[in-house]
C-alpha cells in the first residue's frame, strides 16, 4: 500500500452499483475529487438494502479512511441518525438524488451536521411533467392522458402520482386523465401494462412515464398496436436512448436527471466543507443542473445534449 | 430430511389438478365477464407473449424442482446470458452466434450448479443462491456496471420477428413448454426425473445416475433461464446487470401454485403452466380493470390464497 | 368397522371383540386390511362406518393424539421415527409436559434405563435414531410404546424385522404385559409367533372377518388355509439334489474386506444355486452385500459376475454386469412411493420398454401384465401408487423390478420381510426358478427357517467374518445357531 | 447379546458443527490481520448491532424451519409492524403502547400464517407469499404509500436507547437469540418443534399436536420480524410500507449456510447464529478492505460456496 491511499478521501454509498444511472453519480464524485484534491473515492453498493446501506456507513466510520461521505440514501429516514453520528466524526455528508431525513420531500438540510444535498423534489418533477402532458394536449379534445408511474410502493413515487393526479384535475377541460399504472422500472413491465392500456384505452394521445427504462417498453407496446407516432411520449430519466429518441423525434420530451452533475456538485459540496471552505449552496435542487430551460428536453435542442446515462 | 407424506392416491391427483384447473377457469370467467378488452384476442396473445419469460423459466424450474433440486440462480443466469449475448455481438460482431452462445451459456452454468450440488454435495439451495451472487458478478465484471448497448438489426431481429401475430418469444415458450412437458412425462429421462426427486436413495440403489439426472435438471433449468435472458435482451438491444425482477421468486411461486411440490418427484409441467396462467390473469386483471396499485397487493395476496386454497379443498373432499 | 381409500375397500364392516388383558392376534395376507384395522383403533384413520367401543364407551378418535389418550398405544408397520434426534428423544415423542417446561433430562434418562432393562434391549440412547440399523429402529419403537404405560397396545408386525432372539424377546415383553393386565393387539405373518403367544386368533381376508376364536384350537395349517382359501403345500420348493459343484460361478468374492465392517471375504455363488448368508444382526451382512453392488467401495478384494470383474463402482455398473440386489430397507432404499407400480418396476429397465428414449405405455403394460402375477401382485394395480399399497404387497414390487430382466445374479437382503405366507412361499418358488433358470442367487435372512428351508449352501458371518459354511442336509436351525453363537459362548467362557 | 455401538453418530455431529464454525474463525482471523480498524471493540458492536436486525430474524426462520415450516413473510411482518406502531403512535398519543401492540402483532400475524398452512394445507411456501403481499398491502393501505414520521422523543427511545456501548437492538438480539436457543434445546416445545418438522407422521402418531405446534413455529417467526420492526421504527422515528430490504431470504441464507437443514427437524440457534456471523464478516470484510464493488460479488460468491463445502467436506471425511 502506497502513502497516497492512506490519506482519507471520499466514501460514495450508492443504492446499488449495478446500473448506469449509479455509476454516472460516482464518476461525478471521483471528477469532482480529482479537480478538488478529494483524496482516494471507495464506492459502496447498498443493493437496495437499507440495513445494508447503514451498516456500511458505520463501517465507513470505523475504517477511519473518510472525510467525507456522499450518500444516495436508500431509506431517507433510516439513514439521517448514522449519518449524525458521521458527521459527529467531523465527516462530511452531503445526501443526493433524494434528500435524508425525516421528510424526504424536501431538498433542505435535515440533521445535525449536514454538509449538503443535491436532490430533486418529486411532486415539483411531477407537476413539471403533468404541465409538460398539459401543452401537449394544446389542440387535441379529447385528450387521453395515461401516466406510468415507477413503483407505487416507494414513498417517492407515491408522491408523484399523487402529485401527478392532483394537477390532472386543475387541467383544462379537454384533457382527460385516464389515470396510471406501475412500470416498476422495468421493460417487461412497461410494455405489459401499456398492452393492457391500450386494451382499454386504444385512442391515448399523450403517456407521461416516471423511468426511461418503463417507458422504452411502453413505446414497443405502442408500436405493437401500431400507434407509433400517434401517441406522444414524455418520459422521465434523459438517458442515452430517451435523448435519441426525442432527437428522432419518435419521443415529444425528456425530462432530464443528471447524475453526473449531481454526483459532481454534491462531492464538491463534501469536499470543500472537509476543507474547511464554505461551498456556494447547501442545498441544490437537481433540477436546475439540467442545461434547459425547466428540465424537459425536446427535439429542438436534443442534437447537442449528451446524455449522461444509459437506461 | 422430512419422509413425505403419504402419497394421495391416483383419483386424488385428478381432483388436485382439476382444483387449481377451477382457480383459473374461475379466474378467466370472471375477468371475460368483468372486461370486454380481456376477450379481445390480442389482449390474449399479448398474456402470451407478457408471460413467456416466466413461462420459459417456470417450464426449467419444474425440471428442476421434480428432480429434488432447486435453482435460484435464474435470475442470474438471465442477466448474465443477455450480457454474454450482447458483449458477444459487440466484439465479435457476428449478431447470430452471439445470440447462439448467450442461449446456451445457461447450459454451462446450469451444469455448474449441478456439480456443486451432486459432486460438492452443498444444499441447492445456498448452492444456487452462491453461484447466483458469482454469476451477477461476473455480468457486472463485463459490463462494469452500465448498459451494453447493441446496435444493428442483426441482433434485435430475434427478440422483435414476429410470426403472423405471434411474438418469437410466445413460440418459443410454447415450443418449450411443449418439449419439456413431453420430456417429463414420456420420456426415459423424465421417468428418471421424477425418481430421483422422488426418492434420491431408492433410484441410487435402482442402478440411476443420480448425479448426472440431477446434474441434467439443473442445466435445463440453466438454458430456461438463458434463453428467456437472451431473448429479453435481443428485444431490447440491450442487456444489463442490474436485475430487479424477481424471476426465479416468481417463476416458483407459480410453479408451486401449479401444485408442484418442492419436496421433489411430483409435477407436471402442465400444472405448472396453470400456476403462471392464474399469476398471468391476476396481473393482466388489474391492468385492463385499473385496478388502484394500493388494493392491487392485498387483493393478489387474497387470490392466490383463494386459488391454492381451492386446491386444497378439492383435494380434501376427494377423501 | 369399515374404511376405504378412493375405489379401494379395506375393510368391509368388521365386527371384532377385543377382551381386556388378551393377547390378540391378526394375520392375514398382505392387503387383507390388519393395519388398515389397527390404525382405525389408533386415531389414525377414521372409519367410513361403525363405532368403536372402548371398555363400554363409545369413542371416536379424531386423531392418535385422542387415541393415546384414551389409553392406546400403537407401533406402526412403516417405522415412524425422527431419524435425526437421539434415541432418547424418540422413545419419549409427544410425552405429556407443558409447552415451555425444561425437558427433564436425567428423570428421562433414568426412566429409559429403567424401560430398556425391563425390555431387555441394548440400544444407545443418545445416538440418533436414523443411524441405528432396521432392527434396533423397531426396538425404540417397542420402548416408545412401553413408555406409554398404556392398556392396550397395538404392535403392526413389530418382529419383521426382528431377528430370532429379539424376537423372542419380544415375545416375552408381550406374555409380561399379559400378565400386568394389559392388552396387546399383534399383528405377525409368523403363524407360529401368533401361535405361541396369542390367547385369540382373528383372520382377515380381503378387508372381511374370516374367523376370531382362541387360539388352543388353531393350528398353523387351519390358518394358513382361512387366509389364502386354499391349503399350501410345502412352504418350500426342493432342493438341488447335489450342489452343482462344476457350474460357473454366477458371482465370485475374493477377499472383500471394509474396515470396521467385514473382512477377507470369499465367497462364490454359482449359476443355479441358491446361497444363504446367516448371522445375528450386526454381523455385517449387508455391508457385505451393500459393498458386492458399488454401494460402498471396498478397502480389499475382488468382485467377479459372470466375467465382468469388480469391484462396482455403483449400483449401476454393478447392473451393468448383471448382478443387482433388493435391499434391505423398502421404504429408504427401495421405493418411490409417490410413483406408479409401473414406474417403480420398470425404472432400472427403462431401454427394454422404451423406443427412441420413449417409454412405451404399451410394452411396459404387456411386461408387466406377465410379471406381476409372478411375484404375487395384482396386475390391476399396475397404476397404483406403491405408497397405497399394503407392506407385503410393496416387497413385491422390489422383487419385480430386479426379475423384469433375469440378472446373473440376485441377491436379495431380508427377502420377505412383511411378505405373508402364501405369497413368501410364491417368493421362493420364484427364487429358485430364477436359479434353475441359470442365474445365482444370494440369501441375506435373519429368518433361519426361511434359510433352512430354501438355501442349497450356507454362510454363516460373525462380526465381519466367515465363520462356517453348511452344504446340503448339515442345513438346520440347530447348527446355524452353534455357528453363530459358537465364538460368543466361547468368549463368555473364557 | 452384544451391540456394537459404533461411535460415529456423535462425533460426527460435532464435526458438521464444526465445519462451518471452522470456516467463520478462519474468516475472523483472515480480517484480524488484514485490518486494523477491524479489530477495535467499536467494530465488533458496530457489527452486533448491524446485524440484529437479521440475527433476530434468523432466530424466529430456525425455529419454523426446524418444524418443518418454511417463513417468507417476514419482511412483509417487518414492514407492517413497523407501520402498525408508527400509526398508532401518531394516533393514539401512547408511544409505549404503540411499540408494545407493534411489536406483538407478529405474533398474530404468525399465527395467521399457521392457520393458512395447517388447517388451510396451503403449502408453506405458497401461504407466506400470498400473506406477506395481504400483509404489504394493508401497511400500504394504512400508510397510503407515504412514509409515517412519529414527532417526540417517546416512540424514539426505544431504538436509540443504549446500555454503555451496546445498543437496545443489540441486546435485544442477544437476548432473543438466548432465549431461543434455550427453547429449542431445552424445553418440552423444543422437542416438539424437531419431531414435528423431523417427521410430521412419527410426530402425530406420537399423539404431537402437530398442527398447534406448527401455529407456534410461524407465531415465534412472525414475533421476531415484528420485534425487528418496530425496533428499526424506533430508531428511525418512522415507517413506511416500502421494503426494499430481503430480510427473509438474508435469514434463511444464513441459516442455511449455518447447516439448519430447510427440509425440517435440524439445526440449532447456534448454528443458524455462525451462518449469520458468516454473512457479516464478509460485508464487513468487504467495506473495511476497500473491496472494489465490482468483485465483491464474485468474492462472496466464492466465500460462501467454499463455507459451505468446509462443512461438507468435514461431515464427509468423518463418514
Ligand atoms: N393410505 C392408503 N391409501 C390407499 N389405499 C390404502 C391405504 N392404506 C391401505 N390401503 C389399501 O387398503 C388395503 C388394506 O391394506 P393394509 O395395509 O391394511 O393391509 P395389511 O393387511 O396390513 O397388509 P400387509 O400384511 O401387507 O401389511 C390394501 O389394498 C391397501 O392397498
Ligand atoms: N451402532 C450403529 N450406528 C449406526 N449404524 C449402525 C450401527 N450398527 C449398525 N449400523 C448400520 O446398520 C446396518 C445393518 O447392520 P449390519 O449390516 O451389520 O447388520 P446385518 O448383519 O445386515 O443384520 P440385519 O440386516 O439383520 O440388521 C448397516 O447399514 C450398518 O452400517
Ligand atoms: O443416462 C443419462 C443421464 O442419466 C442423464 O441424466 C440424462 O440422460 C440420461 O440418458
Ligand atoms: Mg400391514
Ligand atoms: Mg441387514
Amino acid at each position: 500500500a502506497d502513502t497516497g491511499s492512506d490519506a482519507p478521501g471520499i466514501a460514495v454509498f450508492l443504492s446499488t452499483s449495478a446500473n448506469s444511472y449509479e455509476q454516472a453519480q460516482a464518476d461525478g464524485v471521483k471528477a469532482a475529487a480529482k479537480k478538488l484534491g478529494g483524496g482516494k473515492v471507495q464506492v459502496f453498493d447498498g443493493g437496495f438494502d437499507s440495513t445494508k446501506q447503514i451498516g456500511q456507513i458505520q463501517d465507513a466510520v470505523t475504517s477511519g479512511r473518510f472525510k467525507a461521505f456522499v450518500i444516495e440514501p436508500i431509506d431517507g429516514a433510516a439513514v439521517a441518525a448514522p449519518l449524525s453520528r458521521a458527521a459527529d466524526q467531523d465527516i462530511a455528508v452531503v445526501c443526493i438524488t433524494s434528500a435524508c431525513g425525516p421528510d424526504t420531500t424536501k431538498i433542505d438540510l435535515q440533521f445535525p451536521g449536514q454538509a449538503g444535498v443535491v436532490g430533486s423534489d418529486y411532486q415539483k418533477t411531477a407537476a413539471a411533467m403533468a404541465q409538460h402532458a398539459v401543452d401537449a394536449c394544446a389542440d387535441v379534445d379529447p385528450c387521453k392522458v395515461f401516466y406510468l408511474n415507477g413503483d407505487s410502493t416507494f414513498p417517492s413515487d407515491r408522491l408523484a402520482k399523487d402529485a401527478f393526479a392532483a394537477a390532472m384535475k386543475a387541467a383544462p377541460a379537454n384533457v382527460d386523465y385516464v389515470g396510471s399504472q406501475d412500470g416498476k422500472y422495468d421493460t417487461a413491465t412497461g410494455r405489459s401494462v401499456m398492452e393492457s392500456e391500450l386494451q382499454r384505452n386504444a385512442d391515448i394521445a399523450v403517456l407521461v412515464s416516471l423511468a426511461d427504462q418503463q417507458t422504452l417498453g411502453a413505446a414497443q407496446a405502442i408500436d405493437g398496436a401500431g400507434r407509433t407516432g400517434k401517441i406522444k411520449i414524455i418520459s422521465f430519466g434523459g438517458s442515452k436512448q430517451a435523448v435519441e429518441k426525442v432527437a428522432s423525434g419518435e419521443w415529444l420530451g425528456a425530462q432530464l436527471t443528471m447524475p453526473f452533475s449531481i454526483g459532481q456538485t454534491g462531492a464538491e459540496i463534501a469536499i470543500k466543507t472537509a476543507q474547511g471552505k464554505a461551498p456556494e449552496h447547501k442545498a441544490v435542487d437537481a433540477t436546475t443542473l439540467a442545461p434547459v430551460e425547466g428540465g424537459l428536453l425536446t427535439a429542438n435542442d436534443a442534437s447537442g445534449f449528451e446524455a449522461q446515462w444509459t437506461s | 430430511m422430512t419422509t413425505p407424506t403419504l402419497p394421495a392416491p391416483r383419483s386424488l391427483a385428478l381432483a388436485r389438478d382439476y382444483g387449481v384447473v377451477l382457480s383459473a377457469v374461475g379466474l378467466f370467467i370472471a375477468l371475460a365477464i368483468a372486461s370486454a378488452p380481456f376477450r379481445t384476442g390480442t389482449n390474449q396473445l399479448n398474456l402470451l407473449d407478457q408471460w413467456s419469460t416466466i413461462g420459459i423459466i417456470a417450464c426449467g424450474s419444474t425440471i428442476c424442482i421434480v428432480a429434488g433440486g432447486f435453482d435460484l440462480s435464474v435470475d442470474a443466469i438471465f442477466a448474465l446470458s443477455g450480457v454474454l449475448a450482447a458483449w458477444l455481438a459487440v466484439h465479435l460482431g457476428d449478431p447470430t452466434l452471439a445470440l447462439l452462445v448467450g442461449m446456451l451459456s445457461g447450459l454451462v452454468l446450469g451444469v455448474f450448479n449441478g456439480l456443486l450440488v451432486t459432486v460438492g454435495r452443498i444444499n441447492p439451495f445456498v448452492a444456487t443462491i452462491a453461484s447466483s451472487v458469482v454469476f451477477l458478478g461476473i455480468a457486472q465484471l463485463i459490463t462494469r456496471g452500465s448498459v451494453l448497448s447493441v446496435a444493428g438489426q442483426g441482433f434485435s431481429r430475434l427478440g422483435l420477428q414476429r410470426f403472423g401475430d405471434l411474438t418469437l418469444p410466445a413460440v418459443v415458450f410454447v415450443v418449450f413448454a411443449v418439449l419439456t412437458a413431453v420430456l417429463l412425462a414420456r420420456t426415459v429421462v423424465g421417468r428418471r426425473l421424477y425418481a430421483v426427486g422422488g426418492n434420491y436413495e431408492a433410484a441410487r440403489y435402482s442402478g440411476i445416475a443420480v448425479n448426472r439426472v440431477q446434474v441434467f435438471a439443473y442445466a435445463v433449468s440453466g438454458l430456461s433461464a438463458s434463453i428467456a435472458g437472451v431473448l429479453a435482451a435481443s428485444r431490447n438491444s440491450s442487456a444489463s446487470a442490474d436485475i430487479r425482477t424477481d424471476l426465479a421468486f416468481q417463476a416458483i411461486t407459480a410453479v408451486v401454485i401449479g401444485g408442484v411440490s418442492i419436496y421433489g418427484g411430483a409435477g407436471t409441467i402442465p400444472r405448472a403452466l396453470v400456476g403462471v396462467l392464474i399469476l398471468a390473469l391476476i396481473g393482466n386483471g388489474f391492468n385492463l380493470l385499473a385496478v388502484d396499485p394500493a388494493y392491487q397487493q392485498v387483493l393478489l395476496g387474497i387470490i392466490i390464497v383463494l386459488a391454492v386454497a381451492v386446491d386444497a379443498w378439492a383435494r380434501r373432499t376427494q377423501k | 368397522m369399515a374404511k376405504h381409500f378412493g375405489g379401494a375397500v379395506a375393510l368391509h364392516g368388521i365386527d371384532l371383540t377385543i377382551e381386556q388383558g388378551e393377547v390378540h392376534c391378526l394375520v392375514g395376507e398382505n392387503g387383507a386390511g390388519k393395519s388398515t384395522l389397527g390404525k382405525v383403533i389408533a386415531g389414525v384413520h377414521r372409519p367410513d362406518a361403525g363405532q368403536l367401543i372402548l371398555r363400554g364407551e363409545p369413542v371416536d378418535f379424531r386423531s392418535p393424539r385422542a387415541s393415546i389418550a384414551a389409553g392406546i398405544a400403537f407401533i406402526a408397520q412403516e417405522l415412524a421415527i425422527v431419524p435425526d434426534r437421539s434415541v432418547i428423544e424418540n422413545v419419549f415423542l409427544g410425552q405429556a409436559g407443558r409447552a415451555l417446561d425444561l425437558v427433564p433430562r436425567r428423570r428421562l434418562r433414568a426412566k429409559y434405563d429403567a424401560l430398556a432393562a425391563k425390555a431387555g434391549f441394548d440400544v444407545d440412547p443418545a445416538a440418533p435414531a436414523g443411524s441405528l440399523r432396521l432392527a434396533d429402529q423397531q426396538k425404540v419403537e417397542i420402548l416408545r410404546s412401553l413408555a406409554r404405560d398404556a392398556d392396550l397396545i397395538i404392535m403392526d408386525e413389530p418382529t419383521a424385522s426382528l431377528a430370532g432372539s429379539d424376537a423372542d424377546q419380544l415375545l416375552r415383553i408381550i406374555d409380561d404385559l399379559r400378565s400386568e393386565g394389559r392388552t396387546v393387539v399383534f399383528v405377525t405373518h409368523f403363524l407360529a409367533d401368533a401361535l405361541a403367544v396369542a390367547d385369540r386368533i382373528t383372520v382377515l381376508k380381503d378387508g372381511r372377518l374370516v374367523r376370531s376364536s382362541p387360539a388352543d384350537g388353531e393350528t398353523a395349517d387351519g390358518l394358513v388355509e382361512s387366509m389364502l382359501g386354499r391349503s399350501l403345500g410345502s412352504m418350500f420348493p426342493d432342493r438341488l439334489d447335489s450342489p452343482p459343484v462344476t457350474a460357473d460361478p454366477a458371482l465370485e468374492v475374493t477377499g472383500l474386506s471394509r474396515d470396521g465392517e467385514f473382512h477377507d471375504v470369499d465367497l462364490k455363488v454359482r449359476r443355479g444355486e441358491v446361497v444363504g448368508i446367516a448371522g445375528l444382526v450386526g454381523a455385517g451382512r449387508t455391508e457385505l452385500v451393500e459393498t458386492l453392488v458399488g454401494l460402498r467401495r471396498p478397502r480389499a478384494g475382488n468382485v467377479t459376475v459372470a466375467g465382468h470383474s469388480g469391484p462396482f463402482r455403483s449400483p449401476r455398473h454393478a447392473q451393468q454386469a448383471g448382478l443387482v440386489m433388493v435391499p434391505e430397507s423398502r421404504k429408504d432404499h427401495g421405493l418411490v412411493l409417490g410413483r406408479t407400480v409401473r414406474e417403480n418396476v420398470t425404472l432400472p429397465h427403462l431401454a427394454s420398454v422404451s423406443r427412441l428414449s420413449f417409454v412405451s405405455k404399451a410394452r411396459q403394460t404387456d411386461v408387466l401384465g406377465e410379471l406381476l402375477p409372478q411375484v404375487g401382485l395384482d396386475p390391476a394395480r399396475i397404476d397404483s401408487l406403491v405408497g397405497e399399497l399394503s407392506g407385503g404387497n410393496q416387497q413385491k414390487v422390489m422383487f419385480a423390478r430386479w426379475l423384469l430382466e433375469r440378472p446373473t445374479a440376485l441377491i436379495a437382503d431380508e427377502p420377505t420381510r412383511g411378505v405373508d405366507v402364501g405369497a413368501r412361499a410364491g417368493l421362493y418358488e420364484l427364487l429358485r426358478s430364477v436359479a434353475d433358470e441359470g442365474a445365482g442367487v444370494l440369501i441375506v435372512s435373519s429368518d433361519n427357517e426361511e434359510l433352512v428351508g430354501l438355501a442349497d449352501r450356507v454362510l454363516v458371518m460373525r462380526t465381519g467374518r466367515v465363520v462356517g459354511e453348511l452344504v446340503g442336509d448339515e442345513i438346520d436351525e440347530d447348527h446355524l445357531l452353534q455357528l453363530m453363537f459358537a465364538e460368543e459362548a466361547r468368549e463368555e467362557s473364557a
